[in-house]
């Protein structure tokens, strides 16, 4: 292998390349325009027609003849010819609009700063700001409260169980809801509503404990052999591992009730003698649970992230030869990691068998990991503000879109927007500080931090 | 389970594992060279696939075709199927990598990059062509053509095989012959020290996409051919492919190979045995007891990175 | 500056045959290394003699293939290192610094050291998240100990900078303070001078020897510059090619035809620079520091045939 | 530290929440909707557009037609076909308080979710299609299921069989769906009753290859096969099985009956037969013109189960009218409960669980590359 940079140096690919330069189309230009051109056509059948079965070129040709292709292409000339001839002008234009609108947001910026930097005013504004989400599904009709229960709780639980995961000990865990599997069937089992009697039958609320240890357990269990991995090859094993729960859930029917899932599971209910309360179909009660949770879980979470351990994991995360060599257990923080994400997700999922009152296999595919793990890089990992809002905002969006944009194609732009996203800001909508660091050293090429927690190679010292 | 059931089963996974083995070389060649798990590689599988029947469509192959007729709807086919993958692969590395990989950003943002672009391509290939599967038009009749101990193989069968084989050897070839090989070899082991050496790096990792692109896409044909072609088809068998890669060494030409003929291999003795319902829980069971033996695969990190 | 007296029984290292190989390539072989307590010992060698090879065997970075490293903890306990995590090497008090300094470049100075300093603390994470009173007294004893290691290397200015906003000397000392954190018994610095300016290399040889001197630490080190080795080295071994070619005083190691006829033969820049400042160092050192280095050694040196 | 970040907390989920409640204002207004929920997105929508269609079609000719008084709309409650998307698209439809019945939910394992929510408002929910035998058990209070569930076609797959001569061995196969295993279960359980010798595998829908499968059936050597799934999967299956040398009865249910099948399964698929609770287009005059409007409306032939959605549409039109054009949700799903209505495929009545009473299963058989009717289940086993 060693003779191989020898070998390229030999081939005079640099002289080929100044050589090829000096064609029309490989100068930026024309290079830029032709890239616009692709765009164009791109969004033309982006924003085109739907196909149709038995016609294969049917959404093709409406799309070229109808003129989407023309106007979009028009649009492509434009701005290629605005850019290219006219820039300094935009640039100043530019300039001069964002000089005008920083005013406004500088004083936005400052007096939130003014507010959010006293003690006093931050413990009020965060009692304020709990007061509004509590009250919160009191004030939307009941389809959102029922959106806000069953999608955006959910997953904003699940978002803060793996920010702990990705975000802070740097894993790539592309399993995440199996735990949420877990945690769903725990309930559905402790509650008797599975094809098997369990020992005793629990309250809902007895079972969040149990499926706490559950998921702590299958987190150990398939962290111990596989942690020591590289950060690829643990996305795959967890990959893997969700697969199984799936298969599991789905063909195990004499314990899961398979493919038709267990219907008519208890739902949450509360005695203590003097007063109780059952929960039913209204969704407010179950956000009142899940915010509960929510806001517990981050306290807890955040004080572990400004101890020893969330500096272990950010060590780890950034340089994982070094942290092992300050004497710091990398495989027991990362599987701390693992299980604390895990544990969250078992609850997540307690709560939305409760909810749902019915599980089955096909409500924890493999699809909503990878959704779930792109709502927290999305709303920037390692940051708790980031991934709540990231992943209130993603979710909320299909749901918004869904009577603006032809609902088929919500993934699709879904898709563009995370593409784009991490083009224009990869450090997501609220990054983390540290994050950010490590992004902008990386850019600069100062720190070996690549925020998968191992660096390629990196075992070499 | 009888011996000629046992070749019978042999066969069936030697088909699929060479599939998946020709999908894996497409992600270990982008990982040789970026680190990256190139998610949406299943994508670009899938626009194999389409290409397949979108030429296919064009030219209506003609009922009882000749043998020679048979062989010209199969190249073209396979030659739609690779220019589709490839460009896709080129696409998607000029619009989504480049400007990521200018700025050196971390590898996680790689991988939602890929994701996200995944996303958009099957959603997008679901709203142009419709969202329902699709059989390839018919290229020939595919009948038993041979026994090997007692197994049948099947026209379809044997084409899989051959062309993986083909594309196996060729790829091989020119990642340790070529000026291209040595140029994704040298970036591969350091990207740094390439770029110093005047290797294009641009051009080489656009290269290396194209590369992976044609043969994902040609898989995608075969694929399609031996099942049937729709917009969501890329998903399974990527993440397959990519175990396969993974098991075999990620990084590693051969590796993928060795990885995804095992996976094939090992996929359709857990069908046999176990039921169609259980297939990749013997694949991902092999997966995690080889890494836990081998973390890294079972011929190691080849194409870049050796200790 | 005369070597200490080493006795078997208070040597803090003893290493013996330790052989690594890389495939075809062997990087250590047969390696003997003694050292005793609160000895400076400094490994010397040109570009790829194993220094860090070494360096990497002994703190579980590696596992050679053969051969015993035994660590005599002040405690009395003797452990082999051969073969341990990391980690646990680290706990049982031998500390390390790298070539390239790898620091947490987006945690604080004090973050940096506290992370060492805290490893060796028993709170589980439950306390932590309940803010229970061990939680709050073990943060606040990491935080004094942080504060007194960085203010015994002189950072105690920048506690909250950025760790990657540094210089370069400050950053080497951070290192050092990281690991000084770890409570060592012994402490391996390799190539701490590299890249420093002769201000930054005086504070670091001060540095050194106040280490050793007031924290009763036994230092291993790996350097080029020689005027460092010279004045800061009770003993100095010398590696080339994977073997020991010499062993003793720096004054003895300095006039040694096998060791010079080494750094000749090394073709990289900074090991004829090494030699040239050995040369020099002999010329006008040599004849002065008579005494000192005439006197006989209490170990005779171990050294391999002459030519 | 931990304060700080707490607060940064703030703005954006107060934003979230404005955002929230700035989507959720509604105008009311005087037309009455009628919703369907089924998958318009994901991997079923094919399905679920067939469905669709029927009932825009149906709608769109009421209002054309000028014979009612009140203008009709259509309300799309997109499901995807998935359990977590069901409150929230059921809730989206009875957020709208002009909605005055849904057609649906398609899918069984939706259906189990959203169907406690249509019966708190008191909405009818009618489904053309979820067929889980266990859902009419529950209770669910507004839930009418227009079409026999499973046990109708796995009995008459079963007693079709076994008036075969020579079938003695039968393989049954689900697509481990809700749906599959429903009908697999039913089969299975008909056929031991009948004596015959039956053996059962899984085939997951999104299987990578056949050849498994189509080996084991081979190998097996039965008499027939039963296969319970949807067209997308039997197609390559078929083919599968046609080169593995099977050469036994096939049969399947209505999820495979599609005009699709023959296209996907090419000259594999001749011969098997298919039953369906549905009659046929072509046999029936009304269903022949229905196809011809559709085809006009949609530039595309009817799939399964558009006719059905089509008839479920027009019966809650007629009971809207019936009714004064201006019912409330209760009255209409009294109405609706306790209808006779005739439609193009068959007629539609009710029991007390909401089950569907009319369990009449017809066959159909595919022959020279078109799915032609056979008849019903006594014509052929007499």
């Amino acid at each position: 292998m060693s003779g191989v940079p020898a070998t390229a140096a030999r081939t005079p690919l640099s002289a080929a390349a100044r050589l090829r330069k000096g064609k029309w189309y490989e100068q930026p230009r024309w290079r830029r325009l032709g890239a616009l051109l692709a765009l164009a056509v791109l969004m033309a059948q982006v924003t085109g027609e739907q196909g149709v079965r038995n016609d294969l070129f049917h959404a093709l040709e409406q799309n070229f003849k109808g003129g989407g292709v023309g106007v979009w292409v028009g649009i492509a000339v434009a701005v290629w010819l605005i850019r290219e001839f006219f820039d300094d002008a935009v640039a100043r234009g530019v300039s001069r609009l964002r000089e005008r609108a920083g005013g406004p947001a500088r004083t936005v910026r400052a007096t939130s700063g003014r507010l959010f930097g006293r003690r006093g005013y931050r413990w009020g504004a965060l009692g304020a700001l709990l007061l509004v989400l509590i009250v919160l599904p009191l004030t939307v009709t009941t389809f959102w409260q029922q959106v806000l229960v069953d999608q955006i709780g959910v997953y904003v639980m699940l978002a803060v169980g793996l920010n702990v995961v990705i975000g802070w000990a740097g894993m790539l865990d592309l399993g995440f809801i199996a735990f949420f599997a877990i945690g769903a069937y725990s309930s559905a089992y402790w509650t008797g509503g599975l094809p098997v009697e369990p020992p005793v039958e629990l309250n809902n609320f007895l079972v969040i404990p149990v499926a706490v240890v559950t998921c702590l357990v299958a987190g150990v269990l398939l962290g111990a052999p596989t942690l020591r991995l590289r950060g690829d090859y643990l996305a795959i094993v967890t990959l893997g591992f969700h697969e199984i729960v799936y298969l599991v859930a789905k063909n195990y029917a004499e314990f899961t009730g398979g493919t038709r899932g267990a219907n008519g599971l208890d739902r949450f209910s509360l005695d203590l003698g003097f007063w109780s309360y059952d929960w039913t179909l209204d969704p407010v009660p179950y956000y009142w649970i899940q915010l509960g949770f929510v806001v517990v879980i981050i306290v807890l979470f955040l004080r572990l992230e400004h101890s020893r351990v969330g500096r272990a994991w950010t060590a780890i995360r950034e340089d994982e030869v070094a942290a092992a060599a300050t004497g710091v257990n990398t495989v027991r923080f990362k599987l701390l990691a693992f299980a604390i994400g895990a544990s969250t997700s078992g609850v997540a999922g307690v709560i939305y068998a409760s909810k749902q009152a019915f599980v089955n296999p096909e409500q924890f595919v493999v699809l909503f990991s990878i959704l779930a793990l792109s709502y927290v890089v999305f709303g920037g990992m390692g940051s708790v503000p980031g991934v709540l809002v990231g992943t209130a905002f993603l979710v909320w969006l299909p749901q918004f879109l869904r009577d603006r944009v032809d609902p088929q194609d919500r993934y699709m732009y879904l898709g563009a927007l995370l593409v784009i996203m991490m083009i224009y800001r990869p450090q997501g909508l609220l990054p983390s500080r540290r994050r950010q660091r490590e992004l902008r050293m990386a850019g600069e090429g100062v720190s070996g931090a690549d925020a998968l927690g191992a660096r390629p190679g990196g075992e070499r010292g | 389970m009888s011996l000629s059931d046992i070749w019978d089963v042999l066969v069936l996974g030697v088909v699929l594992g060479s599939l998946y083995a020709v999908i894996a070389i497409g992600y270990t060649l982008v990982y040789g060279v970026l680190q990256l798990l190139n998610f949406a590689h299943s994508e670009v599988f899938m626009s194999g696939g389409f290409g397949g029947v979108i030429a296919l469509t064009l030219v209506e192959p003609a009922a009882g075709p000749t043998g020679l007729q048979s062989a010209g709807y199969v190249l073209l086919g396979m030659g739609a199927g690779a220019v589709l993958g490839g460009a896709v692969a080129f696409g998607l590395e000029k619009a989504a990598y480049q400007p990521l990989r200018r700025r050196n950003a971390p590898r996680l943002v790689f991988l939602l990059t890929a994701i996200g672009a995944s996303f958009f391509l099957y959603n997008l290939a679901g709203k142009l062509f419709g969202r329902y599967p699709m059989k390839m038009p018919t290229m020939y009749e595919n009948k038993k053509l041979f026994e090997v101990f007692g197994a049948g193989v099947s026209v379809t069968q044997l084409i899989i095989v051959l062309a993986g084989v083909l594309m196996l050897l060729t790829v091989d070839l020119v990642v340790n012959r070529t000026k291209l090989g040595s140029g994704i070899r040298a970036v591969a082991q350091d990207p740094e020290a390439a770029a110093l050496m005047g290797v294009d790096i641009d051009k080489v990792v656009s290269r290396t996409f194209v590369l992976g692109g044609l043969m994902g896409g040609v898989a995608g044909f075969l694929f399609g051919t031996n099942l049937q072609v729709d917009y969501t088809m890329g998903f399974l068998p990527g993440i397959t492919a990519f175990a396969a890669a993974v098991l075999g060494g990620i990084g590693n030409v051969r590796g993928a190979m060795l990885g995804g003929l095992t996976l094939g291999v090992v996929e359709s003795f857990t069908v046999e045995i176990w039921g169609d319902a259980w297939r990749y829980v013997g694949a991902f069971a092999v997966l995690v007891l080889v890494l836990m033996f081998r973390p890294t695969g079972l011929l190691g990190e080849r194409v870049g990175r050796t200790a | 500056m005369t070597a200490k007296a080493t006795t078997t029984d208070d040597d803090v290292l003893d290493a013996s045959g330790v052989t690594l190989r890389f495939g075809g390539l062997t990087s250590l072989d047969d390696v003997a290394l003694r050292m005793g307590r609160g000895e400076i010992l400094a490994v010397i060698g040109p570009n790829g003699a194993g220094k860090t090879s070494l360096f990497n065997s002994l703190t579980g970075a590696y596992v050679p293939q053969e051969g015993t490293i035994t660590f005599r903890s002040r405690t009395g306990g003797a452990h082999e290192l051969r073969g341990r995590k990391p980690y646990r090497v680290s706990r049982l008090g031998v500390a390390r610094t790298f070539q390239n300094i790898r620091l947490f470049g987006a945690l604080t100075v004090l973050e940096n050291v506290k992370i060492a300093a805290e490893t060796r603390q028993r709170t589980d994470a439950i306390s932590i998240m309940l803010g229970l009173p061990n939680a709050r007294r073990d943060e606040r004893a990491g935080d004094e100990k942080a504060h007194r290691v960085l203010s015994f290397v002189g950072l105690e200015e920048r506690i909250n900078e950025l760790a990657s906003s540094l210089s370069y000397g400050e950053q080497r000392r951070l290192e050092i303070a990281r690991a000084l954190a770890t409570d060592p018994e012994l402490l391996l610095l390799d190539e701490p001078a590299a890249g420093t300016n002769p201000t930054e290399k005086r504070d670091l040889e001060h540095l050194i020897r106040r280490i050793n001197a007031e924290l009763g630490v036994s230092v291993l080190l790996i350097e080029h510059d020689m005027k460092l080795v010279m004045s800061v080295a009770d003993r100095v071994v010398v590696l080339n090619f994977g073997r020991k070619i010499a062993e003793g005083t720096p004054a003895q190691v300095q006039r040694d035809a096998a060791v010079i006829e080494a750094y000749l033969g090394a073709s990289a820049e900074e090991d004829r620079a090494a030699v040239a400042d050995m040369v020099a160092e002999q010329t006008d050192a040599g004849p002065s520091a008579g005494p000192s280095a005439g006197s006989p050694p209490e170990k005779s040196p171990e050294k391999e045939e002459r030519p | 530290m931990p304060n700080k970040n707490i607060v940064r907390l703030a703005i954006p989920v107060a934003v979230g929440g404005l955002l929230l409640t700035g989507c959720s204002s509604d105008d009311g207004g005087s037309t009455i909707k009628i919703a369907y929920q089924g998958p318009l997105s994901g991997q079923n929508v094919g399905l679920g557009e067939n469905m669709e269609r029927g009932v825009q079609l149906a709608i769109n000719e009421a209002n054309a037609s000028g014979d009612y008084d009140f203008e009709l709309e259509y309300f799309a409650a997109d499901d995807q076909g998935s359990e977590t998307e069901a409150t929230a698209a059921a809730q989206s439809a009875i957020d709208d308080t002009d909605v005055v019945a849904v057609v649906g939910p398609a899918f069984s394992g939706p259906t189990e979710i959203s169907a406690p929510l249509y019966g708190q408002a008191g909405l009818a929910a009618v489904t053309p299609s979820a067929t889980n035998p266990t859902l009419t058990e529950q209770e669910f209070g507004t839930f009418l299921r227009a079409v026999p569930n499973d046990n109708a076609q796995g009995a008459a797959m079963a007693d079709f069989l076994a008036a075969q001569d020579g079938v003695d061995s039968v393989m049954v196969i689900d697509d481990v769906t809700p749906y599959g295993e429903g009908l697999s279960d039913v089969a299975v359980a008909s056929l031991e009753e009948a004596g015959l010798d039956v053996q059962r595998q899984h085939v997951p829908q999104e299987t990578v290859d056949y050849g498994n499968a189509a080996r084991g059936v081979v190998e097996s050597g039965v008499d027939a096969l039963i296969y319970a799934g949807y067209y997308e999967a039997l197609g390559p299956f078929t083919t599968r099985l046609d080169e593995a040398g099977f050469d036994g009865i096939g049969i399947s249910g209505d999820g495979s009956k599609d005009e699709e099948l023959v296209n996907l399964g090419g000259d594999a698929t001749e011969g098997w037969y298919l039953t369906c609770p549905c009659t046929d287009a072509t046999e029936e005059p009304g269903l022949a013109d229905f196809a011809e409007r559709y085809e006009a409306e949609f530039g595309l032939a009817p799939g399964t189960y558009s006719a059905e959605a089509y008839d479920i549409t027009n019966m809650i039109i007629e009971q809207i009218a019936g009714l004064g054009g201006d019912p409330s949700r209760e009255e209409l799903y009294q109405a609706l409960a306790g209808v006779e209505y005739q439609g193009l495929t068959k007629s539609f009545s009710f029991d007390d669980a909401g089950e569907f009473t009319n369990e009449a299963v017809f066959f159909y058989q595919v022959t020279d590359g078109v799915i032609g009717y056979l008849g019903g289940t006594e014509e052929l086993i007499g």
